[in-house]
């Protein structure tokens, strides 16, 4: 099985859409011919073309409206947002016509667009370089939202999105584009070289969209998280040596309820951990769901740990990071509440 | 800098009221209530003046199309100039129907909605020109992305009255399956896009489905459609810059009536420059035309439709026209503007102007003008009929709620499904 | 004491403070001449000239831009958005620009500006004239979100805002501008004349940004509720006869979290309504943090109720419109859970 | 439509692969790695040969000046034609010595990024003379809105290197506490305006400052800076949009340096016409002028200038230069253009021919320059210690972490401040 990092799983997944689909296009800026800022487009149009990995203006309102309108016309648009900072001049265009095409004409209307964006902290980029913003797309109906934490995955859900019918917003934690990093950056950076999730399939596979994954069983209690935190959280539990389940959500929209909930009934606690803004991040709907559904089970509290309320400072990286230490300390308070 | 760091400083006098006046221009309106406009700010070219230049001509060397007006109806209702391309008497006549049809449409639900029967309407009343002009100058296989003012799209390809009349009343044959604002149509089968209520997002949507053409290899173009207060929005310069980049074949269009609700076109940029001449910035051609001018409309609009599937690109189109009743049966203009300001409008009436032409050519009469008004009129009388015969207000809705939760996505997934079934027992 | 419906209230706010303060200016589509699409703007520019309340493009983008940039030099922006549902096209400039100026800055640049749109339906105004997206808005740290829900509160706190030197966004439920709708459209309509928060001084108060109101105290539950729903609450209430505690949150950035959380400790209950969609809406920030801190005061699951996670449709108004029989339903599954 | 309603119908060929060949235009690129590029693109004027309109000139009248070149030295540096304004030799002097003193930082920050102490740079070489010439031609009460490549405005605005050298370090001397990417600068008693990561937003911001010295009556005016791939952007359309409707004294600048990262301008829609042709299209005169050279830079800036505070508006102005170096220090061009590119760039080096022209009239000479270069290494070596005395990257973060909670408002809420006592707490 060949090994990938997240990158070359990701433009392996573009490749394989273009080759077996005459009508997925990929576009954004900086894509074409430079392969892309962070390389994930890289070779795709020398393979197939100008015409088909277009190279666009910088707006990103435009990008999103005319890959509607291809959408529409037949086409499988792949748009690429250099980063999800500056998806935001896109938001009109996703939100009241991409997520809502379909439902306005009844069915007669709609455009299978997928959106890729990579998102997160961890390399310095300072306040615009470092957002996550997926909460805010979780509000918006009539979309999917996606964010994948490793290689396998990132290819699996990528061709699913491509492949799907209905909008995608799919998320790449920028920070495991070339390894699993753990949250601590002082030490030296591990490569996805020899992780069994970056075993990844030349060829087609698809992980469907939908279905969250448990990446480590347990019974002490539920970790629920997604993306880059997914392995901030192993490194937490190796050393709280705490027996926790943790569950990669995945798919934010359609969100896995049950998967989430068997284990927190299961367990009787819950921790959520996102690296986005707190106050109304992705975590309050995770927090509110589970709490509804297994109140009756819960023997602590739901707590998250997320970034803090504020914008990602470049300096105060680290400290605004929830790296493992923050969560560990959140694990050791759920198991025994004050 | 302190003044910023100390907090906005009170300007010591601001405005007109102030010793430091305000250097700030605002622009004209020509006439506010109680008083006459002078649409002398209309800069007015005379029929047949400007030239029709080969449909490969560079946008920078047609700029006085951007600010002259192409007319081709004198004011005797006679067709002059390069822009008169002879249309077949039978074609004139189906786009002077269209037009009455869509008039005699908009009359109706207009009362319909007084009597309070649909809960919005919209009409196009002195634009009808515009839309059916230009339908009848594109191919059925030409994809149209309508703002809510085109239903003469809708009429000119033949989608039936009874569908928008439908749509209209959210009933059993609505198209939109009761989700949308009245007006806010769409049509699979007629190729017109589905209306949004944000405003211009339809532009660089259009330029994309044109892309997509061009990229298939196919030869139907695209055109959209949006007012002159909405070519403020952004999605008016995304879809001008990526039909630029792309030469798109597409035909964008600004239907420059004046108004924006009660924002004269002033404030939409139309005091400084016609609209028409932000296409040469862009490099594409921008026409201005007198859009209540059938001819002239139809003869543009093919000359734009040639040149995109010729593979020149794109035409920014602005047709010059105005809204000579309310914004919608929300608005009251009398409260904004004059409330005669359509009877000196400079252009004229398209429907009016047509017919003129017509009986001045000999292919028409008042009295089979007559005659088909009043068939026309019966056409929109049974289509209401029929349209009540799938649900009427005072029924209530007689669409399945359970509706409201399918086509959010193609599948329903798991959590709307529970939605729907809480919704169906909360309603037992 | 002067009687004021909800559109006067908020015309009053404004009239005050562009008396006052000489660097207030009121801008936004049709606000000028005409007074704006609600009329809240009415007879401003008369008054005040046509340079302090001006018509602008149809460009929402533009609006906040522009508006950001008059702040800075020293004036205080009162921006309207003719329906929040076209709040989007200016998301960049909000989010990007209007919230982190003050902090990328370090304080040497910042922009006081008001943001007013009207939100919510129940007017049919079908799907994009009827959205509340205040639930995106209090995932932005650096702006403030406020709405208030009855015609004393909107002036004071639109005058709050107004003098804040933090930018705010200002939601105003439409539906409340006459009277105060109780979510039965069938009834006849009230007017807000005879209803004492009806009665609003003419000149200058302020109500604070930051305090939840206790709308009507009891023993039984807790409902955090804002805007119309507020209303619709205290229908469901009289309906159950039940005695609720109903809180009207009114600013949900900054959150006034004690306020919530004694009462919940108190009832042990609590329910919490908005007319928004409900995955990844306001509610789940204010369940996650009720929760959070209440957790062992709990006697049964904190429940929401609010508009469906689909597009307000405009044939289903009723149907997608969080009424009090939804609410009355949720409260008394609250007081004997299943 | 039943094709839609089926779903996207794959192509039969799509692409240059197909039967059917992709209509759809891509830009062309002047060379990519291994080719040497035809700068034949480029429409260039002679020196001298563009007439300077009086500054209430309308836009339509002015058409040339978007479509031509705007150049005072001609290709023996001697200054020629209308645009020449004789500056005093003092004043070219100080602009040589900004434009030197902004190479040596640059040159400088980019060997301390490779030496691993800051993490991030933005160069302007071959850029400097537009930031430069048109801080110059300036007053200190303007306000400036700039992207991130327009460190010469801060040079020639005298704020100290120090302060910008320890913004690249987020030392306690930060301006920005430690919030902003290294090179995202601002003053405030400079009136130089916080630089924003996403781009071109600052353009309708200068444009509502430069309205509200309107409204106020003061005749400050605004100028705003964008690359030209960021005129893109919408905000690109909102700032044209909004200086036109009300007149607003502002000076919209597109650098034109040619590439946007890997992206060559054409695909900004710089192939179809030129940036500055934007302007006429909203009435605003559009203005193209060499951006290497100083004099032509500082004329057509004091004429916009001028323009604005004589209240005729606002004016757009197109910088014709080239990007020397890479983007960023996180770039490398040479994956996709011509290594020796910049040596063929028709339009030379801004500095060397401010130099070779002052020589030329006797005010300078080559020991001279000689001396002052050295001078201003040893400046900003000098600089450099003292921003390190500031707290250097080895130290580790010298700001407190409870800077991180501030500045989101003005006041910290009660829920900041308990996560800035969380943290506190975690870091004990
Ligand atoms: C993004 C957005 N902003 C504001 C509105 C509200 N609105 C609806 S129609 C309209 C006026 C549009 O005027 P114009 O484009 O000239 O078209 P016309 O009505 O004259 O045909 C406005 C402001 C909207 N629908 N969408
Ligand atoms: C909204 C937004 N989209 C994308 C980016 C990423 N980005 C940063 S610089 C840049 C290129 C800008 O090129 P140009 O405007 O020509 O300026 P130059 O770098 O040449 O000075 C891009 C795409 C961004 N910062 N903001
Ligand atoms: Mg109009
Ligand atoms: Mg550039």
């Amino acid at each position: 099985m060949p090994q990938m990092n997240m990158i070359q799983a990701l433009n392996s997944a573009m490749d394989v859409m273009l080759e077996r689909d005459p009508s997925v296009i990929v576009m954004g800026e900086d894509v074409g011919y430079f392969g892309g800022v962070f390389r994930v487009t890289e070779g795709l149009q020398r393979k197939y073309g100008e015409h088909r990995v277009l190279d666009t203006p910088i707006a990103e309102g435009g990008i999103v409206g005319a890959a509607l309108g291809r959408g529409v016309n037949g086409l499988r648009p792949v748009a690429e947002f250099q980063f999800s900072d500056y998806i935001y001049p896109a938001f009109d265009q996703i939100v009241s016509e991409l997520a809502r095409l379909r439902y306005r004409s009844a069915g007669a209307f709609w455009s299978p667009v997928t959106v890729r964006t990579p998102c997160g902290g961890g390399i310095r980029g300072g306040q615009t370089h470092s957002q996550s913003p997926e909460g805010i797309f979780t509000h918006v109906c009539g979309i999917k939202v996606v964010m994948p934490s490793n290689p396998y995955d990132a290819k699996g859900l990528l061709i699913a999105s491509i492949e799907d019918d209905d909008p995608v917003i799919f998320f790449e934690p920028k920070r495991l584009y070339n390894g699993p990093f753990d949250g601590t950056p002082d030490k030296a950076a591990v490569a996805w070289k020899g992780d069994p999730r970056a075993e990844v399939p030349e060829g087609h596979y698809a992980v469907p969209i939908g279905k969250a994954q448990i990446v480590r069983s347990g019974a002490a209690l539920t970790i629920v998280t997604y993306g880059t935190m997914v392995h901030v959280c192993e490194a937490a539990v190796r050393d709280t040596r705490l027996d926790a389940e943790i569950i990669d959500v995945r798919s934010m929209i359609p969100l896995d309820v049950d998967t989430l909930c068997s284990s927190v009934s299961r367990t009787g606690r819950c921790l959520i951990v996102h690296e986005a803004t707190g106050f109304s991040g992705f975590g309050a709907e995770l927090s509110a769901t589970i709490q509804e559904r297994c109140f009756w089970d819960l023997e602590a509290p739901i707590e998250r740990v997320t970034g803090w309320d504020t914008p990602y400072p470049s300096a105060f990286e680290w400290d605004y990071f929830p790296g493992p230490a923050r969560v560990a300390a959140a694990l050791r308070r759920l198991m025994s509440p004050p | 800098m302190s003044t910023l760091i100390d907090g906005p400083q009170p300007p010591s006098a601001v405005g007109s009221a102030g010793a430091r006046a305000s250097r700030l221009h605002i622009p004209a309106v020509p006439a506010r209530p109680g008083h006459r406009s002078d649409f002398g700010y209309l800069s007015l070219s005379a029929a047949g003046a400007l030239p029709r230049p080969a449909i490969d001509a560079r946008a920078a060397d047609i700029g006085e199309l951007a600010a002259g007006l192409v007319r081709v109806l004198d004011d005797d209702h006679r067709p002059v100039g390069p822009w008169h391309l002879p249309l077949e008497p039978s074609v004139l006549k189906t786009g002077l129907r269209h037009m009455l049809l869509t008039r005699a449409f908009d009359r109706r639900m207009q009362r319909t909605h007084r009597q309070g029967r649909i809960s919005f309407y919209i009409q196009s009343t002195g634009e009808e020109a515009v839309s059916v002009a230009q339908a009848m100058a594109l191919r059925p296989g030409d994809m149209l992305f309508p703002s809510y003012r085109n239903q003469g799209l809708f009429v000119a390809r033949g989608v039936p009255l009874v569908d928008l009349m439908c749509q209209l009343l959210s009933n059993r044959g609505d198209m939109c399956k009761g989700r949308q604002l009245p007006v806010m149509y769409h049509s699979g089968p007629a190729r017109i896009f589905s209306i949004s209520g944000n405003l211009a997002t339809q532009y660089p949507q259009a330029v994309g489905w044109a892309m997509a053409g061009a990229i298939k290899g196919e030869d139907h173009i695209a055109a959209a459609w949006i007012g002159e207060g909405s070519s403020a929005e952004a999605d008016f310069h995304h879809g001008l810059l990526f039909a630029s980049v792309y030469r798109a074949p597409v035909i964008l269009n600004v239907v420059n009536n004046q108004w924006a609700i009660s924002t004269f076109q002033g404030f939409a940029g139309g005091e400084q420059q016609s609209f028409a001449a932000r296409g040469p910035g862009f490099g594409i051609p921008g026409i201005r035309v007198d859009g209540n001018d059938f001819l002239a409309v139809h003869a543009v609009t093919q000359w734009a439709a040639q040149r995109a599937r010729a593979n020149h690109g794109p035409t920014l189109l602005e047709l010059v026209t105005y809204r000579a009743e309310a914004h919608s049966t929300s608005d009251d203009p009398s409260r904004y503007r004059p409330r005669d300001d359509y009877q000196h409008w400079p252009l004229g009436d398209p429907i009016e102007r047509l017919k003129q032409h017509l009986i001045l050519a000999g292919h028409w009469t008042e009295s089979a003008h007559q005659a088909l008004s009043a068939q026309l009129e019966a056409q929109v009388d049974s289509s209401w009929a029929e349209a009540l015969a799938q649900g009427t207000p005072e029924q209530g809705c007689s669409l399945d709620r359970g509706l409201m939760f399918e086509d959010v996505f193609k599948d329903m997934p798991e959590h709307l499904r529970r939605q729907r079934d809480a919704l169906a027992a909360e309603r037992g």
